[in-house]
């Protein structure tokens, strides 16, 4: 493996969900990623500036409240304007509202700009898989 | 204003009521003799209070959904629906996240895109922007009594607003709705924005309008040991009924452990009673209300159920007044009225069944009353001390010190030192006491009760342990054992 | 054959096997010194004995589905969807009530239109008529252990068929296969040919290789009392263990009282031991079943599942070696596989989740335990006595003189004249003893735990008491209470 | 109300299932009715001996193990080969396999001659009521 990757994460809007975060935050540490977590509540500015000042590797979005769909339109465009083209951007959680099928979600996130999605339920393993495979072609 | 354990003046009252009215349209439809009066009409078979004060009596177990839409006639739909296919004794009104954080602009926004899509644009019913006429239509429209839940740091106008629209009850408090639902707010704010919340309730109450208030007990919902939870049900009660409350129903969340739920929900009755007593008011009637299991869920649908039932069972056995209902959709989204429904169902079957049986104080479960005791005193009387009697004083510097202490909570005022765990048999136990003021044969316990676990699960105490209790009960299980 | 409690001679056994197996073409199929060869090649872990007695060591519960359809492709896809969606940790292979009644030309002409048409046109597997081979592709096609379940009063031939035919474990009884299935079959007979199964599994312990046996439990499944269950499930233990069987799972159906039904399990378990041990069987290894409710099931899915939540939590805090698990469609007709893997997924959550769980055997338990024990030693004394210590030859006549007598039988060899009712914490207890061998004492403690629950619903003692407690369960509640 | 009615009944088939036969047994003596309860396995033939005997006014059968459509098969040709004609015929229980919508089996059964067709949890009460109304008009 190469340097330590950096990545920024937070739980996106008005989302107080921490519990999630907090073991992610724990887990992508222990994986060897040098971590900025911003916790919970963060706007799509405060994840961007973040990003620019770590010169960060990827960009994790965590919804869990059910408003994921509105706080993160328009979030890679705000990268791309940000000079944070190309970035890594991965969400995951409860990201809509209520239990729809995630065939249809995760194309309409990947539609939005985002690299990945990741359902209910997704385990930090599945996560750092996919971001070494991502990051270090591993 | 400066924070203290005290019953504010009428008129100090009175005057901050102007700003609170003031601070959004609705605001202005509040009218306080009118709202007493309209209060007056309601009977009593749809009020809180009066039909939790006869499950008290009755020793019954009331069941309550969670669940909240964006517009007026589609939320009536849901609570009747709620009501006649759910069988639901008491029903709520979930609020929006906007409303929750006073966006009123944000909420009216959703309210118009909601209309425009039709459909659900909010996570739940902005009851501040439909103002006292929209509150009132829901409230009327339903048979039985209906509360308003939230997670509201400032939740002044709302409880103007939906007191005035016809809701008999208000789940919140000062802690309660601070540190699992912010990231920066100060104590000392939600300590007194809640006071005026609890002034305003003791006004009614004052009037002969009696409004029940519910702190919120399960907190983040995960992993919490009942002595932090019941510590802070009870800081809340005490802070409500100086302020005039005098209907009270204290909150816990199912640890899973069925003698620890049991024993949490006796000793919070106990202690409330105990406490509010000895602080001289004896005239405040005190309920229990036990949250079905409030961490992560199972996806699998019929799993959830029986998260569910076991819940119920918990509720039942301890006979705590009320208990609160998750759905099968829970690990997977806001549920539909029918999984809503299912959830109620399966409860009230639970609950019904369960109805003759009760939990007796044999040994063991009187040893588990007694240590869960053991420890909220601690705490409580420690943030006495800090707060030189006065208890809302002492709770701002016991966060402060971490005497109080909340796990995984998002908050940046929470110490965030403690670390739960479940010991051998499931039962929520302390890794780390972090600067919970507890005598050394508290500790002592907790230490050996861990222990015991990592030794029959041939590993090191450690964090690890946590992480994985909290995926447990969504991967069937109670204690998280390690793979093998 | 004379009818007594005695270990057939090799050369008596052997004899009948002839007229057994040429009692259906099928029959040739069976060759025993091959059968236990083929036995043999089972590995452990898919042997019902070996699972069970490791379950009984590690204290965990095991759960198992009921489930049979008529074609072997089709009952094999079953399986496997049980085993894999539903975790179901033993297999069941129910089979078809042409069967149970030896009407194996009807079962073939069902077998053929179920083919022909493509639907399942009888309620189980027709076992004999697939014979041996067609049991062994059943039986190696899934990775876990596979029992026969029926309810067949002669179930020889099936036994021989499906022991052949790899099944590691084969439920019924004398007793259990007669009163609740059948109309008139005399008691002699069915005891005498389910000592010709006992035999069988007997001969296989002989050469090593070791089948379980299961007593059906539930009998009626209607507010059966738990003394006359476990009576007979003890009785058809040491009837079995006579004939060389020494892997028994006694059974009980869950009455819906949890410290009942946990006491229940806890007596019939030691009191099983016991006599065994009296008699002279030590070696006989013991485990226990709880079947989740067996009566009447609400039909709403919602409902159904904390029915079967609840007792799936009976069976676990009771550590019950296994449990036998309802479906949401109980209600309404023989379930979708999907219904059957839901009511299984359900339960192994609860299951799992109160795995580290147990019930203390605190002063409340401890009576109920001790009050089953004493009305089962009642029953079994006298009927040891009736037989002048010969437990099958006192079987026959206690049936007839009504001192073993089960409830709301079909069977007019049953004497009928017990009813039973639910105390006020719902506990199944005596309205009417009938001819059941009980002390005074005890007949005082069930009148009064009667006359305690008529006093609190304010109604004379009757008969419309126990009508109002079969309803209850499927209209959400335990006890009966009369309408208000 | 009129003389007593006779009633014939029992669980057809290969049937066990005494448990609602003897309570419907109860309530039916309860409510006034003359009852001839033949129990559980009851084959067609016996059930029309019973009425010709009995000179009964209506033939109760419950089927609740699965087979009952199979078991109630040309029940009315019976009835009516036996002099039977006309004899009111009602069925109830669980009288088909598997969950199935209860329209269109009460349309199958009615179709096969029964009078009246009972679901799953029919309580002895509706049954009175039917019974009532068919054989006294109120
Ligand atoms: C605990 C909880 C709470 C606690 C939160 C305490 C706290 N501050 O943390 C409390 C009670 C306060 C709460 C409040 C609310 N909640 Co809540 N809550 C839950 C619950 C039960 C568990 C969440 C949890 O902690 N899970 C355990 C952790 C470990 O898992 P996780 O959060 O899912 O995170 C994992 C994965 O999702 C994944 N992941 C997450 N993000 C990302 C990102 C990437 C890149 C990757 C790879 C992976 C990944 O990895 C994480 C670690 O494994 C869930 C339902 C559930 N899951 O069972 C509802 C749930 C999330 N809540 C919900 C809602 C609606 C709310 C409220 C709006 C209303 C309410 N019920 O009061 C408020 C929200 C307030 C706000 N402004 O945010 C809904 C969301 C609905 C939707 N999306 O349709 C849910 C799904 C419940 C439901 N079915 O209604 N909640
Ligand atoms: C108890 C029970 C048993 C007991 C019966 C003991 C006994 N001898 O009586 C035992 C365990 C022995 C048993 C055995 C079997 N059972 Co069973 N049993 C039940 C159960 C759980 C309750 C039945 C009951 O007693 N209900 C209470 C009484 C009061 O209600 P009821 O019987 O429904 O009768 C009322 C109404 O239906 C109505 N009614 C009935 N007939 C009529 C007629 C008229 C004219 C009217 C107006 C009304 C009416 O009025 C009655 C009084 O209110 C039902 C499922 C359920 N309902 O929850 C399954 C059920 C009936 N059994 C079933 C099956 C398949 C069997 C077995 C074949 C297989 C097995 N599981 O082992 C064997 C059958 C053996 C045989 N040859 O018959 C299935 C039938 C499937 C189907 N129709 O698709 C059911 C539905 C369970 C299921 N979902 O699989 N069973």
């Amino acid at each position: 493996m190469d340097a330590k990757k950096t990545l920024v994460m937070g739980v996106i809007g008005a989302d107080v969900h921490a519990v999630g975060n907090q073991i992610l935050n724990y887990a992508f540490r222990e994986a060897g990623f040098n971590v900025i977590n911003l916790g919970v509540m963060v706007s799509q500015e405060e994840y961007i500036e973040a990003a620019i000042e770590s010169a960060a590797d990827a960009i994790l979005v965590s919804s869990l409240y059910g408003h994921g769909e509105l706080d993160c339109q328009g979030f890679r465009d705000k990268c791309d304007e940000a000079g944070l083209k190309g970035i890594l951007l991965y969400v995951g959680g409860n990201i809509v509202v209520g239990k729809q099928p995630f065939e249809e979600v995760e194309k309409r996130f990947k539609a939005m700009g985002f690299d990945r999605v990741f359902g209910p339920g997704t385990t930090p393993e599945e996560g750092i898989a996919a971001l070494k495979k991502d990051l270090y072609g591993a | 204003m400066q924070l203290q354990n005290k019953k504010w003046t009428e008129e100090a009252f009175l005057a901050e009521r102007q700003n609170v009215l003031a601070s959004w349209p609705t605001g202005k439809g509040v009218d306080l003799d009118e709202a007493i009066e309209y209060q007056r009409g309601i009977a009593p078979e749809k009020r809180f209070q009066s039909k939790l004060d006869n499950a008290v009596k009755r020793e019954v177990t009331l069941i309550q959904p969670r669940a909240g839409v964006p517009l007026i006639e589609a939320h009536i739909e849901l609570l009747r629906y709620l009501e006649n296919e759910g069988e639901a004794d008491l029903l709520p009104t979930t609020i929006d996240a906007y409303t929750r954080l006073n966006r009123y602009e944000d909420a009216e926004h959703g309210i118009k895109e909601s209309m425009a899509s039709g459909k659900a644009m909010l996570n739940g019913f902005p009851a501040v922007n439909h103002g006292v006429e929209g509150c009132r239509m829901v409230t009327s429209s339903v048979a039985s009594p209906v509360q308003v839940r939230h997670g509201t740091p400032d939740a002044r106008l709302l409880a103007e607003i939906t007191l005035a629209g016809g809701f008999t009850s208000f789940e919140g408090g000062g802690i309660s709705y601070n540190i699992p639902y912010a990231k920066n707010v100060p104590m000392e704010h939600t300590l007194l924005t809640w006071q005026y919340v609890d002034r305003l309730t003791g006004y009614y109450e004052e009037k002969g309008i009696s409004i029940n208030r519910e702190p919120f007990g399960p907190l983040t919902g995960t992993l919490v040991p009942p002595c932090v939870s019941n510590s802070i049900a009870i800081i809340e009660a005490l802070v409500a009924a100086e302020q005039g409350v005098r209907s009270v129903t204290v909150g816990y969340g199912q640890c899973g452990n069925l003698v620890q739920d049991v024993a949490a929900i006796r000793a919070l009755e106990q202690q409330t009673k105990e406490y509010l007593d000895r602080f001289g008011y004896k005239d405040c009637n005190v309920s229990t209300v036990l949250h079905q299991w409030m961490g992560g869920f199972p996806q699998d649908e019929a799993k959830a159920f029986a998260v569910i039932c076991w819940g119920s069972a918990a509720a039942a056995l301890a006979k705590a007044t009320k208990v609160i209902v998750k759905t099968p959709h829970e690990a997977m989204g806001v549920p539909t009225k029918e999984a809503n429904a299912a959830g109620l169902r399966a409860t009230k079957q639970i609950i019904s069944m369960l109805a003759d049986q009760k939990m007796v104080e044999d040994t063991v479960l009187a040893a588990e009353i007694d240590i869960i005791k053991r420890e909220t005193r601690c705490i409580l009387e420690k943030t006495l001390e800090l707060g030189n009697g006065d208890i809302a004083v002492g709770t701002v510097r016991a966060f402060e010190a971490g005497v109080i202490d909340v796990p995984f909570a998002p908050s940046r005022i929470n110490a965030g030192k403690i670390m739960p765990a479940r010991d051998d048999q499931g039962a929520v136990r302390f890794l780390d006491t972090g600067m919970l003021p507890f005598t050394e044969d508290i500790k002592a316990f907790h230490r050996e009760k861990i222990a015991e676990r990592a030794k029959n699960e041939g590993r090191e105490v450690s964090f690890q342990m946590s992480i994985d209790d909290i995926y447990a009960i969504s991967k069937s299980c109670l204690v998280g054992r390690p793979k093998k």
